[in-house]
Parts: C-alpha cells; structure tokens; sequence
C-alpha cells in the first residue's frame, strides 16, 4: 500500500520537478530542479528493487554530470538576466508540439497488458550480484567496448577544452 | 572481430605517439595498419562466427561492409594527409578517427541492440569532435554543436525504441527479438511496433533522411573538408549497414508496420535532397544535399528488402563513397588554393589542371549515374531491386530526381571546362595524385565490372 | 516487495513517456544550450527508469545493465556537449542556440 | 536494231559527261560537235528502231537493264519498253532535239555558258528519252523529274538575273505539286495492281469495271502530275515565265518536248482513263478551258515569246481535250504536229530576236520581212500550220481532235472551234506586226538587223517543211488518206478504241472541216485588217485600257491571286510556326527547368539554421509518424 | 570476333590518340577511321544475306543478374555499322582545315563516340544495348561543349538533359521487361522480345511510350525536338554531323530494334498517335524551315522533317516502309554530312551563314556550285539521286497506312524543294557581293569529301540494291514476326 503512495508521489514530484527544469528562469535553478528529478527517479529506482542502480544513478547524474553541468554555468556566468527566451509564440507551439508527442506515445503504447513476463517474479535480479553476473558475462563485450567510448569522449573533450596554441 | 581490436589497439597506440614521440612514423603506420587490418578482416571471410554470446555475429555482410569501410578509410586517409599536420592535436585527430572505425565495425557486425547503440555512440561522439576540430573556426564550432545537440536528442529516441522492444521480448539480441517476432505473429504488443517506429527514426536520423536530414547540410558544410568527406562516406556506409542489418533481420516480418513510412521518407528525401541542391552556390553544401538525396537512393535498397537489398546497399555505398572521396579530394585541393568552395572557384579547371578536371568529370558522372560508372550500376542496381519489390511509382520518382541530380552535377562539370578563369596552375601532391587516379579506375572497373562486389552477398 | 508487484507496468509506461516528452518539451521550449543539453538527460533518464521498470517486470537484469551503458553514454555526450559548448562560448561570447545561425539554406 | 535501244539515251549522257566535265577546257566547235553528234545519233538509232518497229510483227519489246529497287514484293526493274507510242516520241524528240541543237549552236555561240549550256541540253534529252523509254511509272517519273530539274537548270542559265531564278524556281515547285500527285499516283498503282510495270497494270486493268473508283483516283493523281507538267489549268502560269530561259530552250523543252509528257503518260496510260469516264471529263473539261483561257490572254500580249507561250498552253489544252475525249490517237498527232510548228514558231521568233539584239517586243518590231526573209518565209508557214490552214499538218491534227470533240460533246466542239479562232488571230497579229509595216524600233536596231547564220537558218527550213507535210502522216479517210498513223498506234491503244469507237458520217466531217476552215478565214481576215490595214498598234506601257482588255492583258491577275493565296500566306504561317508554336514548344521544355528552379529556391528556405526549427520539424513529424500507429 | 573488333579498334585508337600530339593527330585519327571502314567492309564481305544474326559473340558480364557482353549483327545492324564507319572517316576529313585547340582530344573523342554508336547498333543485350546508348551520349556532349558555338554552354546542357530524360524513361522500360522475362531474368534479347510480347496491350503500351520517348526525343520527332536546332546549329561542325548523321539515326535503330518486336501490340494500338507526330513534325519543320535566315538552322529543320518520314516510315509496319527507312538513314546521313560541310566550307570562307547576305557564289567558284547542287538535290530526293529511293519507299509505306496520311507527309516533296531552292538561289545564284566576292576555290581535302559524298548520293540512287539486299531478309523476317505477334 505503502508502495503505491510513494510511486504516486514520486511520480508527482519527478513530473513537477522535471516541468520546473524546464521553466525555471534561471539556469542555475533548472539545473538544482534537475538534481531534484534525478533524486526522485533515484526513488523509483529504490522502488524497484533496483538498489544498486539507485545509488549509481545518485552518484554519476547527481554527483558528477550534475555538478559539471553546474560548473560550466557558473563559468558561463549565465543567469536569469543574460538567459535567452522564445517568443511566445514559440513557446506555444512548441508546447503544441510536445503535447501531441505526449498524446501519440500514450496512444500507441496502450496495450503494454499484452506483455507477459515469462519467468517468475525474482526480487533479486536489482542485487550487485546479478547484476555483476550478467554485466562481466553476457555484457562483457559492450562493457570493454564502452572503454572505447569513454576514452574517446576524453581525448575529445580534452583536445576541444585546450586553448589551441597560434 | 580481428579488425575491431586492430583498429581499436591502433587507436590507442596513435595516442601514445603524442607520448613516446614517433608522430612522425604515426601516418605511415596508420596506412600499414589499415591495410593489415584489411587482410586480418579477409581471414573471417566465409567465417561466420558469433562473439561474447551473440553480442556481435562476423557473417560475410559484416566482413564485406567493413572490407569497403577499410578500404574507403585507406583512400580518405590519402586523401586527407594535410589535415593531421596540425602540430597540437594530431594524435588526438587520428586516435579519434581510429576509434570512429572502430564504431563503425561494431555497427555493421552487431547483433545486439547494446552493441547497435554504442556503436553509433562510438562513432557519433568523434565526430561530434572532429566536426568542431577547427577550433577558431565558428562555422566549425556551429557545426559540431548542432550535430551535438540533433544527435543526442535522436540517440534519445533510439534509445526509447530499444527500450520499447525491449520491454516487449524482454531481450536485446536481434535473433531473440526475430524468433519473439515469429513465435507471436498476430498478437505482438503494441508498444513493439512503437519501438520499431521510434527505432526506424533514430536510425533514419543517422543516415540523414528526410524530415530528419536537416543537420546533414550545416553540418558538412561547417565541419572541416575531410572530416565532412569523412561523414558523406563512412558514416553513411556503416549507418546504412546497421539500418539495413536491423530491419532486414529482425523487423522484416512486421515489415507492414514500417514500409510505407520508409516509402514516404525516400520519396520526400529524393526530392529535397535533389532539388535544394540545385541553387546551392557552395559546393560543399551542395554535396552535402546530394549525399541526403544519395540516402533517398538507398532507402529504395532498404525498402525492397529482397535478395537484392544487401548487395544493393553494399555496392551503392561502395560506389557512392568512392564518387564522393575523389569530389572531395578535388575540392579539397581547389578550394584551399583558391580559398573559397563556390562552384566558380572551379572556372577553367579544365585547362588550368586537366587532371583534376577529369577526375572531377569521372566522379561527378558517377555520382549522377551515367554509364559506365560505377555510379550508373548503382542506382540501375538500387532501381531493379526496388522495382523487383513493386514500388515502381517510387523508382519513377528516383528516376525523375536523378535527373535533377544531373543537372547540379553538371553545373560544376560546365564551369571547369566552360568558364574561364585567370589564375595560375594547381598543384597536386603525389599522394592525391595517387589518390585520384586510383578512384578513377576503381569508378571505372566498378562500373564495368560490378559482378566482383555484387557476388559477395 | 517490490512496487512492479503491485503498479501495474502501464504506469510506468505512462510515467516515462510524460518524463521523456517534458524532455522533449525543454528542447523545443528553451534557447539556453545547457538547457537543453539537461532536457535531453531529462529524456534519457526517462528512458532508464522505463529500462528497469520493464526489467523488474520481466525479472530480467538485462535491462538494468543496458542502464549502465546509457549512463556512460550519457555521461561521454555530456563531457563532449559541454566542451563544445566552451569552445563555442570561446568564440561568440554566447550559449544561444539561436546565435548559431550561420549555417543555412 | 531494237537491242541497241539503251544507246538512245546513253548517247546524251556520255554527251552530257563529257561536256560536263571538260567543256571549259573545249573549243565551242568540239562542243556542238560533240551535243549535236551524240543528238544525231540516237536519232538514227530511233529511227531506225521506228523503221524495225514498222516492219516486224511483234509491237512491243522490253529490254532489262538491271533491277532497279526491291523492297518485299514491289520490285521495279530498270528496263525500256519499246513500241510505237515510245518510238515514235523517241523521233520527235530526237529529231527536233538534232534541230535545235544545232540552232543553238549559232544562237549561243557568243555566249559564256556555251558549253554548260550544251551539257544541260544533251542532260534533258538523255532524261526526256528516260521518260518515254520507261517501261514502268517510276521510271517515267525519274524522266519526269530530270527534265524538270533540266527545265530549271536552263530557265536559270543566266544566273546572275534574279527574276530569271524565280521564274526557274517556280517552274521547279510548280512541277512538284505535280509530281507529288504523280508519285502518289504510282503509289497507288502499286498499291492496287502489285506493280508498277506498264504491262502488267494494263493488263490486270483491262478486267476491271469501268468507272471503278480506284481507277478513277489513280487517273485523277495521274493527271494532277500531268496539269503540272504540261501547265494547265491551274498550275500553268509557269510556262509562260519560264520563257526567260535561251529561246532554243524554250522551243525544245517547252514547247516541243517536256511539255508534252502529260500528254504521252495519259496516252500510254489510255486503257486506265478509258475505264475511269469520270476522269475523262475532267481531262476533257480542264483541256478544252486551258485551250480557251491561255488564247484569250494570248489575245493581248506584247512579248513574242510570251504570246507564243500563252499559244503553247493552249495548244495543249486543246492535246488534253483530245485526250479527254478518248482521240489518243488525234491528241498524239497533234503532239507531233505541234512540235514541229511550235518549235518552228519559237525558233524563228529566237531569229527575230537575234537579230534584234535582244529585243522582244513586237510593239517595236515591224517590217522585218525584208531583213529577214527566210525567218519570214518559215515563221509564216509554222503560222499557217498552227491556225490550221487547210493542207497543213495542223490542220489534220486539230481537225481530228474537233471531230471528236463533236461527236463527244457539241459544246466542247463549239469551244474549240472558239479557241481555234482565237489562236488565228493572236498569231496572225503577231506575225503582221513583227514582220508587215515598217520598223519601229530604234536606229541602231535597225542598223544591226540581219539575217540568222546558216546554222540557225537550215533548222529553220527543215521544220518548216515538216510542219508543212507533217500532216501527212494522218489524212483522215474521209479526204481518201489512210491514217498512217492511227494504223501505227494501234496496238497501244487498241483495248480503249473498242470501247470508245469512233464513227462520224463523211457529210459531217466534211462540214466540220469547212467551219472550221471559214471560222478560221474569218478571224485571219479580222487580224489583217486590223493590223495591216488599219496599222493599229497595241498599246504602249501605261496607257490606259478598257478594263475587258486591262484584264486579259494582265492575265486575269492569275499570278498576283497565287502569291495573295498561297505564297504569303505560307510564309506567313510558316513565320507564326517558328515564332509562336516552336517557342511554345521550347518554352514548356524550359519551363521545367525554370520550375524547378523556383522550387529549389522556395524549398531551400526551410533550411533555417537554427536549431530551434529543426527540432520543431522533427518532432512534428515523429508525431505524424507515431500518429500512423493509431490509425 | 570480327563485331568485338568493330567495336574496341575504335576505342584503342582514342586511347592511343590521347599520347599523341601535334600536327600527326589528324592523319592517324583518319587512318584509324579508313582502317575501322576496312573491317566493316571485310565484314560485308563476309556477311550472308540472311535474316540471320551473324558475327554473334556472347560473353557472361554480369553473371548474377543475367546480362551479357552479346553483340552481333544482322543486314539492319552491318548497314548502321557500314553508315557509321564510312561516315566517320569522312566526317574528320571535314576537319583538315579546322584548326581546333586540343585536337588529340577532340579525335579521340569522335572515336570514343564511333565505339559508342557502333556498340549501339550491335549489342543484343538490353543491358549492354542502354549503356552504349549513354555512352555515346558523353563524347558528343563535350565535342559540343568544348568546341562549340556562342551560348553552349546552355544549349548543349538542355540537349544533354533531354536525351538523357528519354533514355533513363527506355532504362525504367528495360527493368521492366526485364522483370517479367521469365525463368531466371535476363536481358537478352530474345528473352525481352518474348517478355515484351507476353504482356497485354495496356503494358505494351506503357512499354511503348516509354521506349519511344527516348528514341522519340533522340531522332526526334515533333514535338520533343526542341534540342535539336539549337545544339546543331551551336555544335562545331563535326559534332554536328556526328549529331545529324549518325546519332539521330540511333533513334530510328532503337524503334526497329528494340520498340517494334518488344511491344507490338503496343505499338499497333498507339502507331495512330506516333505517326501522325511524326507527320505533323513533317509538314512543320519544312515550312519553318522556309522562314530560317540561318543556312545552318534551316538544315536541321530540314533534318527533322526527314526524320519524320523515317519514323512515319518506320511505324506504318510494312516492309517497303521498313526498307526505305533503312535506306532513307544511309542517304540522309550522307546528303545531311554533306549540306553541313557545305555551310561549313561558306561559313569559313565568309564568316556567316546569313543565307541573305551571301550571293552569286556560283559565279566564282562554279564547281563548288555544282557539287552543292547535287548534294541538296539528294537531300530534295530527285530521283537518280539516293534520297529518292528512301522517300518513295518511305511514302509507299506510309501510303499502305494511310492514304490521307501519305498525301500530307508527301507535302515535304514540295516544301523541301521550295526551301532548299530559295536558299540554294539565294546563296549561290545572282551576283556577287564583297562577302563572296573573294570566295575562295575549294580545298583538296574539301573537294574529296565532296566528290565523294556526292558520288555515293548518286550511285546509291542509280543502283541502290546493294543496300537494300543487305537489309531485305532482316526487315522481311521482323515484319513476318511482328505481323504474326499482332496477330494479323
């Protein structure tokens, strides 16, 4: 019972906190409002028996792309004053817009009922373990793989940030 | 799976150049290493072997798209040597591009939804960079910022798409997805097909197709010569590719939920891509619309999905990026002597350095696909694959736009041998010598002798 | 005990998709570049929360390591998108999207 | 002798080569000897196949050359076809074509062109002779045509003068609306009997129903070739321009000889229009109004040639009306007859106005018998055959024709008996104003006038004599000859006289005979008194005429109607094809182009450049894309 | 292997014409074009009159969809074959006395488009028979762009277009018969033929059109001949006898070749419409020829009534039809070869082809007079001269379709006459003026080609059976098959 008023609640909270990102005038506000989504998905997370995930999650978004994102603004200096706006015509269509996206993804994905699971329920799939399990034996590849990923996206931003010697 | 380690070891290794010092030994040692790259691939010819359960299957059309990215990899290094002379960042430059191969191996070998996507990531995220790599250049920086920005909110969809499957057969394995597929014919959840839709756009986004196609042209326009020349090529092969090897795999069964909307984006590319290019005045933009009309072109291979579709796609990007490596090469050079890529910087071409001019002239009629290029088998390949699915009001429509192709093509063949022009000669390095006379001939040989890359698959 | 037991899977579908569109939303809406770069976190962290909604669902940790590569993906593109976007800031002074309208036509 | 047949034509050619070729560097003796030579000796051959042909049983013979064209089951040999019809035009046209090769050679002797002039007249002989040797159509039309293209080539000879290129170009043209009839003719013909062979279509022919629409189109293409060629009615008014060309030119090629090919292929055709009655009236009708149309007008003009022309014409209407009226035989006659005056008439007017030094009106002529007696003498005698004065040859012919006329169709008769009376007093008039009263043109003419050399002279004379005792030929029997001629041509036209057959009582011919004679007397005396005893002259250039007078001197203003009619607005049309519907034409081709340009501007806009927009689209068409899973 | 040869000589030569430079260009690219006429008269020697295909070769190119390197010829490809190899000879010794910049180019060129038109005439594979068909479209493109006349450019581009248009209409009709030959697909020949017959008379008919389009708009007939007079009259000399002479004459091959025995039923159902084109295109051109000012022009608007005939010809379905095309293409290659070397020998001597400025040319240089008499009373079909046999045939032919038809289309016999006369008048004839007064007399190279095309137009029209053998059996063979597909 419990459960079904936190889901409730955290819902409501991830929704608000996710518009306000959006809206929020200043910068530094959406990014704390982000934060704040992050926690409450972080939530779901816990919810879900996902515990381990949970705490990663908190960890890489909360704890470092958060702060860099925070960073950058605050070396940008950007506030409410130098924030750029849409005119509201804009705004409108683009809320237009994202609506009829809302309204045809829900619409096209009615009838998830269909899906039935095949194995029976494990609560423990969320564990370290499992998880371990699964990501250094089935996933081994991706896992090495994403190494590739990661390294390039550093060499790259590295190569960007440095001032370029004239 | 040979050449992805290669390519990635190699990768690293061009960073530790920056380390122990040996840049200069670093493109000599690139070249050797994408040619023993080649060879390694060749080895798994006719070897089809799965990898780390299924994440990755090595099949001929694995081996046969990696051997054509290798080998357009080797014409563009060629092509580009001057690009990685930049003192400061040229480990970087090559480590990226390596690692960008690398991505582009995983896309056209997987067989897993993870590897399909950090494949694309792998190969998108250098390219992100490199799009920005002149750094003082706005243009250049523009360039890299909305392909950023596009890409990652696509990747968002694809990612949606997968998760959708996903939820729905609860697997990221393409054969488990395809047996899920047939096991439950008539009643698959919704949301899969949602997922497929949400897939067919990340995906279509990558190859630039029409309405998702808006990036390509700032992008290539923006991004440095080579790197642009990098993404008409490779990218679009290795995209293609995983386009192909997905929906020909898993989702050709549920192919009713797709197919008329693939039929409406190449129509719609065909003709965007074709028409807008007609007044570009710069060349590069204008061959950046041609190469969002070149995926139109595809799509028809895509959307046939008959015995013809793999070997179509293979040969056109094949003889496509081959067309493109020579144009860019020759615009590369022209434009950096005369600093400016408006179709006039190519008046008396012709005369002022015949060579080029003709190697232009070859490659420009491959690209609008008159005989014998290899240009002209492609789409007459493309065409008969299309029409043998019965969509032959499209092929009507893709014969119609490639005329309209001739004519922007032509517009540069006429100033180079019409116009005339005051300035002095050109001059060509060995290399890009090399370079064009072997495009030349591959266009030509292509284009007489198609049966050699068509037999394969 | 676990909330999938007891929500059934149509909310969290609904939930995700509402995250995602807000995601959507804050692109379209903001002219800010960081903004948006955090909108399409937004819509990736949707994505995520679906993924392990579904493999608890199906009891199947598939999903929650797909998670992972999201997140280093995610992470990756946001090291990236933020060094773009100083190297841009370098040069036009600016992180408006609507600056960066050079290339056109 | 009939084996050598092929070297009747083959004479003129090698005549025409070698000229052709080497004439510039040829004395003009070695020229004419040579034109003349070649001339003279088809002739004997001609005549001595004619004298063969007289002789021997067998009247008609084919000799194969080669073949000619093949396609599926028409095939055209290149063969000649000899009978009496063929033979006897091979004399005429090699016997006058001798004469007046060797006038020319006195008359052009202190021209330039002598040698060309030669080529191109040896050239039309050796196509004339190609005509009536045929023995199929297209044979016959390739004749047809090369003494077209001659006729243009010698209207024209003198180059540099525009008005005479004009008057050969619209020679040319006019004969090819004749021709095309004429092909399509053939056509036809091939169509309808399988081939194109004389022999072969006669005699599938003969078995079919008269007045058979087939036969009756066949014969109207034919003789819409034939109008062209032998200028009537309508497409005549080339004849008379093309007196521009040499004189000899206009005696030999129009006047004796091309002229009359309509006539030959209607008579070697003669079972085809025996069996089409229809047609027959046409030929009839168009012969007899040319007849009478051509005299009026040559009632008023003032150019010897012209009048002489205009006689032409009219002579060879009154050919066609003979032919109309199914007296092939008299239409022949007449043909021969007429060759020899007409020629004759020409030849001496050339005299007339070699000794003019080039002058050719009559109005400042006169007096010329004493300076020129001979001339006189010849050019009073071919008067007296063509008004038909009992005893010479064109007396006979006419009077065949009339007869026929008569018992054909009284008003035909009447007409012609008109014409005939017409034709005596313009050549009457012609005649006393060239050569009675006294001169009247200018002093140093009168200085100059001399007789012709002798090479002009005996030509002269010969045709003279022919045309004198050329009627012989054919005395009817009612004057106690026997149609020598009639005898002879039999066999060509042996399946029509059945079934036109031909019996006038002797009373009535007789009386035919005398009216014609008194109309004739008539009208000759009419003519002397007006212009010898009254000494009328026809007006001078400007003076005003009454308005009857005004028009036939103009000529019915048949020429201006033409170019009001067809040639402006021709152009006129043709200018608004180049200038308004091939632009229109052109301009839809652009216009695709150009619209596609438009479009290309237009779409090019969406691409902004900001990223806002780009964005915008994509999700609007993610929406419609979903949008299609809820259908 | 002698048709292999007859294709690839050409190509070796340009190859090897492309090192060579200087004064020598010319001679070796006539010897090479007098050495291709050689084997194509060996050729003909060796050649049965048959309707058979002979000098067949037949190699797998491209194995997996069915398409071979199959060339061969039959009495209607060796007389293209014979048309194109004599012409070719003749049309670079027009040149002798051009001087163009760049000439080993500008022959290899012209030999490059030799191997690309006798690959058309040959090939019996649909497949090889279409890229042959663009091939030739390139070299003749550049020839005109390189070389060519004032506003080129733009010109010559509009022509490229629009050929190209029709051709990739004849490729989207090829892949379609090609997807309906049954068992494993091919493009041979014989396998389209039977594809093209199997279907019913509405596809025929989409076959039909989109075929005759491309050979419609090459020959052309009205009205998709709006390329034509502008691309003759810019194209240098050559280019537009290569254009006139023998290009144009792809078209009419394409219809009896690949249009006539692929949808005859189609063609039977829409021949109405096709050759009344053709006829008004007749009729049209002859009259705005009348009206040209421009001596060059005029001819090809003069060519394009010709060309009407010969399809009107062509689709009447008839043998003498059939057969005075073919013969009508050999003469009306060599009269039209000839007309346009004339304006070119005016043109260079005079700077114009203003036909009113010129005048009384005949008064000084007489035999250049009587050597453009003959050609253009080849080209006004006189008889005895080689035009005539082709424009009576062709007539008989139209007339078996039509009577009415035949009579209108006949209206070229007049209005040929009346523009070639005034302009012959008009150019020649009447005094001299300053331009042609200093008319310079003809060159040796110049009076050979002359004498020589001249000689043909005449031999051909006294005895033209040689020509018409060669074709006779081939022609009767197609027509018998054609008529028994039609169902007559």
């Amino acid at each position: 019972m419990i459960t079904t008023y936190l889901f409730y609640l955290l819902s409501f909270l991830a929704i608000m906190f996710a518009l306000m990102v959006v809206l929020s005038k200043n910068p530094v506000h959406s990014v704390l409002y982000l934060v704040l989504t992050f926690f409450t998905i972080a939530g779901h997370y816990v919810l879900l028996n996902a515990q381990f995930l949970a705490a990663v999650h908190i960890i890489v978004y909360a704890g470092a792309i958060m702060v860099l994102f925070l960073f950058v603004i605050m070396l940008l200096n950007l506030n409410k004053e130098t924030e750029p706006h849409k005119s509201i015509w804009l705004k409108v269509s683009a809320t237009i817009a994202s609506g009829l996206l809302l309204v045809v993804l829900v619409g096209s994905l009615k009838g998830a009922e269909t899906i039935q699971s095949t194995n029976v329920f494990d609560p423990n799939i969320g564990l370290i373990q499992n998880l371990g399990k699964t990501l250094f034996k089935d996933f081994l590849l991706p896992f090495e793989v994403s190494s590739i990923l990661l390294l390039a996206a550093m060499v790259g931003a590295v190569m960007l940030g440095k001032k370029s010697i004239k | 799976m040979k050449a992805l380690i290669l390519l990635s070891s190699l990768g690293v290794i061009a960073l530790l150049a920056e380390i122990f010092s040996f840049k200069k030994l670093l493109y000599p040692l690139v070249l050797l290493g994408l040619i023993a790259t080649f060879i390694v691939n060749m080895f798994d010819w006719n070897a089809t072997y799965n990898v780390y359960f299924n994440m990755m299957r090595y099949d001929n059309y694995a081996v046969a798209f990696t051997s054509v990215i290798l080998v357009i990899a080797f014409l563009w290094f060629l092509m580009s040597e001057s690009y990685f002379q930049e003192e400061t960042s040229r480990t970087d430059h090559f480590a990226l591009i390596l690692f960008a191969l690398a991505g582009t191996v995983i896309m056209v070998s997987y067989t897993n939804m993870t590897m399909l996507f950090l494949g694309i990531e792998i190969l998108s995220i250098p390219m992100y960079i490199l799009a920005g790599s002149k750094k003082d250049d706005v243009l250049s920086n523009e360039s890299a910022f909305k392909y950023l920005i596009m890409g990652a909110f696509a990747t968002g969809f694809l990612l949606f798409g997968i998760t959708l499957i996903y939820g729905s057969t609860g697997s990221f394995d393409l054969t488990e997805i395809k047996d899920f597929v047939t096991a439950h014919q008539g009643n698959i959840p919704s949301i899969f097909y949602a997922g497929v839709l949400l897939m067919l756009i990340g995906l279509s986004f990558k190859v630039s197709a029409a309405p998702f196609h808006f990036w390509a042209p700032d992008v290539y326009q923006g991004a440095p010569t080579v790197i642009t020349a990098f993404m008409a090529t490779i990218v679009k092969t290795a995209a293609f590719a995983a386009f192909l090897r997905l929906f020909s795999t898993c989702f050709a069964e549920v192919s009713g939920a797709w197919t008329h909307i693939v039929w409406v984006m190449a129509a719609i590319t065909l003709l965007i891509g074709n028409i807008t290019a007609v007044l570009q005045t710069s060349t590069k933009r204008m061959l950046a619309y041609s190469s969002v009309a070149h995926a139109g072109y595809m799509l028809l291979a895509l959307l046939a999905g008959n015995e013809y579709s793999n070997s179509a796609i293979l040969f056109y990007a094949a003889a496509y990026s081959i067309g493109s490596i020579g144009t860019f090469c020759v615009l590369n050079i022209v434009s950096s002597s005369k600093g400016s890529d408006v179709v006039d910087s190519f008046n008396g071409l012709g005369k002022s350095n015949p060579l080029l001019a003709f190697v232009m002239t070859v490659a420009l009629l491959s690209l609008a696909g008159i005989p014998p290029t290899a240009g002209f088998f492609a789409k007459y390949y493309i065409f008969t694959a299309a029409f043998q699915a019965g969509y032959a009001s499209l092929v009507l429509i893709a014969i119609l736009t490639s005329l309209i192709g001739v004519y922007y093509y032509f517009r540069i063949i006429i100033a180079m041998y019409f116009k005339e022009s005051v300035d002095a000669e050109i001059t060509v390095q060995a290399n890009h010598k090399l370079l064009l006379i072997v495009v030349v001939i591959a266009i030509i040989a292509l284009g007489l002798f198609p049966d050699c890359l068509i037999r394969l698959l | 005990m676990s909330a999938i037991q007891i929500v059934p899977i149509e909310w969290y579908l609904l939930l995700s998709t509402v995250l995602f569109t807000i995601g959507v939303l804050g692109v379209l809406f903001r002219r800010n570049a960081i903004i948006i770069f955090m909108s399409i976190e937004l819509m990736l962290n949707a994505v995520n929360l679906l993924l392990v909604a579904f493999s608890s669902y199906l009891s199947d940790s598939k999903g929650q390591v797909f998670v992972f590569f999201i997140m280093a993906v995610a992470a990756a593109e946001v090291a990236v998108g933020l060094a773009v976007l100083m190297m841009v800031y370098r040069n036009t002074k600016s992180s408006d999207i609507e600056v960066m309208t050079k290339l056109k036509w | 002798m009939i084996k050598l047949v092929c070297l009747i034509p083959l004479f003129p050619l090698i005549g025409f080569v070698i000229i052709g070729l080497f004439g510039k560097n040829l004395s003009k003796g070695l020229v004419s000897i040579i034109g003349c030579g070649s001339v003279l000796s088809a002739f004997a051959i001609a005549l001595g196949i004619f004298l063969e042909l007289i002789g021997q049983a067998e009247k008609s013979v084919t000799i194969n050359l080669f073949s000619w064209i093949t396609a599926g089951q028409l095939s055209i040999p290149f063969s000649f076809l000899i009978d009496p019809l063929s033979s006897l035009f091979l004399l005429i046209i090699t016997g006058v074509g001798f004469l007046i090769h060797v006038y020319s050679s006195g008359y052009m002797s202190h021209d330039e062109g002598f040698s060309r002039f030669f080529a191109y007249l040896n050239l039309f002989i050796f196509f004339m002779l190609l005509l009536v040797l045929g023995s199929n159509y297209l044979i016959m039309f390739v004749g047809w045509e090369g003494v077209g293209l001659c006729s243009y080539l010698l209207i024209g000879f003198w180059f540099k003068n525009t008005a005479y290129n004009n008057a050969a170009k619209k020679a040319f043209v006019m004969n090819r609306i004749g021709d095309l009839g004429f092909l399509l003719g053939i056509i036809l013909i091939f169509v309808t009997f399988g081939s194109i062979t004389y022999h072969d279509v006669f005699e599938q022919a003969k078995n079919m129903a008269s007045g058979n629409p087939v036969l009756t189109s066949i014969t109207l293409l034919l003789f819409i070739g034939a109008m062209g060629k032998s200028a009537q009615l309508p497409l005549y008014t080339w004849l008379p321009d093309a007196m521009a060309g040499p004189t000899p030119v206009s005696a030999l090629i129009h006047a004796a000889t091309m002229v009359t090919a309509g006539i030959y292929m209607i008579a070697r055709s003669n079972i085809l229009y025996t069996l089409s009655p229809f047609t027959m009236e046409v030929v009839a009708i168009i012969g007899v109004c040319t007849a009478l149309f051509a005299a009026t007008i040559g009632l008023a003009q003032n150019d010897i040639k012209k009048v002489l022309a205009y006689s032409t014409v009219s002579q060879l209407g009154y050919m066609f009306l003979g032919l109309g009226i199914g007296a092939y035989t008299g239409a022949v006659f007449h043909v021969m007859t007429h060759a020899f005056f007409k020629a004759l008439l020409f030849l001496g007017a050339g005299s007339v106005i070699h000794a003019m030094s080039g002058e050719q009106d009559i109005r400042s002529m006169g007096g010329l018998k004493k300076h020129l007696p001979i001339t006189h003498i010849t050019f009073l005698l071919g008067t007296l055959a063509i008004v038909g004065f009992p005893g010479f040859s064109g007396f006979f012919s006419k009077d065949e024709i009339l007869a026929h006329a008569w018992e054909h169709n009284k008003l035909l008769w009447f007409l012609g008996i008109l014409g005939a009376a017409m034709t005596t007093f313009y050549m009457f008039r012609l005649y006393f104003l060239t050569f009675k009263g006294n001169f009247r043109g200018t002093h140093d003419q009168e200085h100059h006038l001399h007789e012709s050399p002798m090479s002009m002279t005996i030509p002269l004379v010969v045709l003279a004599i022919l045309s004198v005792v050329g009627g012989l030929v054919g005395i009817p029997e009612v004057l106690g000859g026997k149609h020598f001629l009639e005898e002879f041509l039999k066999p060509v036209f042996e399946d029509s006289s059945f079934r036109l057959a031909h019996h006038l009582a002797p009373e009535t011919e007789y009386m035919l005979m005398a009216v014609a004679i008194t109309v004739m007397a008539v009208s000759l005396y009419y003519a002397y008194t007006v212009y010898v005893k009254n000494k009328t002259l026809p007006a001078a250039e400007g003076e005003e005429l009454q308005p009857l007078h005004q028009l036939v001197y103009k000529k019915y203003w048949v020429d201006e109607l033409y170019e009001n009619v067809i040639t402006k607005p021709l152009n006129v049309i043709s200018e608004g094809l180049y200038k308004v519907v091939d632009n229109q034409v052109d301009g839809i081709v652009n216009g695709v182009g150009i619209m596609v340009k438009r479009v290309s501007a237009g779409i090019r806009l969406v691409q902004t450049g900001n990223i806002g927009f780009y964005v915008f689209v994509m999700v609007i068409s993610i929406v419609l894309i979903l949008f299609t899973r809820l259908l | 292997m002698i048709t292999i040869a007859l294709i690839f000589f050409p190509l070796l030569a340009a190859l090897l014409l492309l090192l060579v430079k200087g004064q020598q260009v010319k001679n070796i690219a006539l010897g090479a074009a007098i050495i291709e006429f050689v084997i194509a008269i060996y050729a003909l020697t060796q050649f049965q009159h048959t309707a058979n295909t002979q000098f067949e070769v037949s190699y797998f190119w491209i194995y997996s969809l069915g398409i071979h390197f199959h060339v061969g010829m039959d009495g209607i490809s060796l007389l293209m074959v014979l048309l194109t190899t004599f012409l070719v000879p003749i049309i670079i010794l027009t040149s002798s006395k051009t001087e163009y910049k760049n000439p080993s180019l500008f022959y290899s060129l012209i030999l490059f488009m030799q191997m690309a038109l006798i690959g058309v005439f040959v090939s019996l594979d649909g497949f090889l028979f279409y890229v042959f068909w663009e091939l030739a479209l390139i070299p003749i493109y550049f020839i005109c762009l390189l070389w060519g006349g004032e506003n080129r450019a733009k010109i010559t581009f509009k022509f490229f277009i629009y050929t190209l248009a029709g051709s990739l209409l004849m490729l989207a009709g090829l892949i379609y018969l090609y997807q309906h030959t049954e068992g494993r697909h091919s493009f041979n020949i014989a396998a389209l033929y039977k594809a093209g017959q199997s279907l019913d008379v509405i596809h025929q008919g989409y076959v039909f059109w989109a075929m005759f389009m491309a050979f419609a708009i090459k020959m052309p007939v009205f009205p998709f001949h709006t390329w034509q007079p502008d691309t003759y009259t810019t194209a240098p000399t050559q280019g537009t006898m290569l254009l006139s002479g023998i290009m144009l004459k792809m078209g009419a091959y394409g219809v009896i070749r690949w249009l006539l025995p692929v949808a005859p039923l189609g063609v039977e159902h829409w021949m109405n419409t096709a050759i009344i084109l053709s006829v008004i295109g007749i009729v049209y051109a002859s009259c705005i020829a009348i009206v040209q000012k421009d001596f060059k022009r005029l001819i090809a608007y003069s060519s394009i009534a010709h060309v009407g005939l010969i399809s009107a010809g062509i689709l009447a379905l008839n043998v003498q039809g059939l057969q005075g095309a073919m013969i009508q293409m050999v003469s009306h290659g060599i009269n039209v070869v000839g007309l346009f070397f004339i304006v070119d020998i005016i043109q260079k001597r005079t700077n114009t082809r203003e036909i009113a400025s010129l005048g009384g040319i005949r008064n000084v240089n007489p035999q250049f007079a009587v050597l453009f008499l003959i050609v253009l009373l080849g080209s006004v079909a006189l008889p005895l001269t080689n035009g005539f046999i082709g424009e009576f045939l062709l007539l008989n032919g139209v007339y078996q379709y039509n009577a009415w038809v035949c009579a209108f289309a006949g209206l070229s016999v007049i209005l040929g006459a009346v523009y070639m006369l005034r302009s012959y008048q008009s150019i020649m004839l009447g005094e001299t003026n300053i331009i042609t007064s200093s008319f310079a007399p003809l060159a040796g190279s110049e009076k050979t080609v002359l004498i020589i095309l001249c000689a043909a137009i005449i031999a051909f029209g006294i005895y033209p059976k040689p020509l018409l053998d060669i074709t006779e059996p081939a022609v009767i063979k197609l027509v018998e098959g054609i008529k028994l597909a039609i169902g007559k």
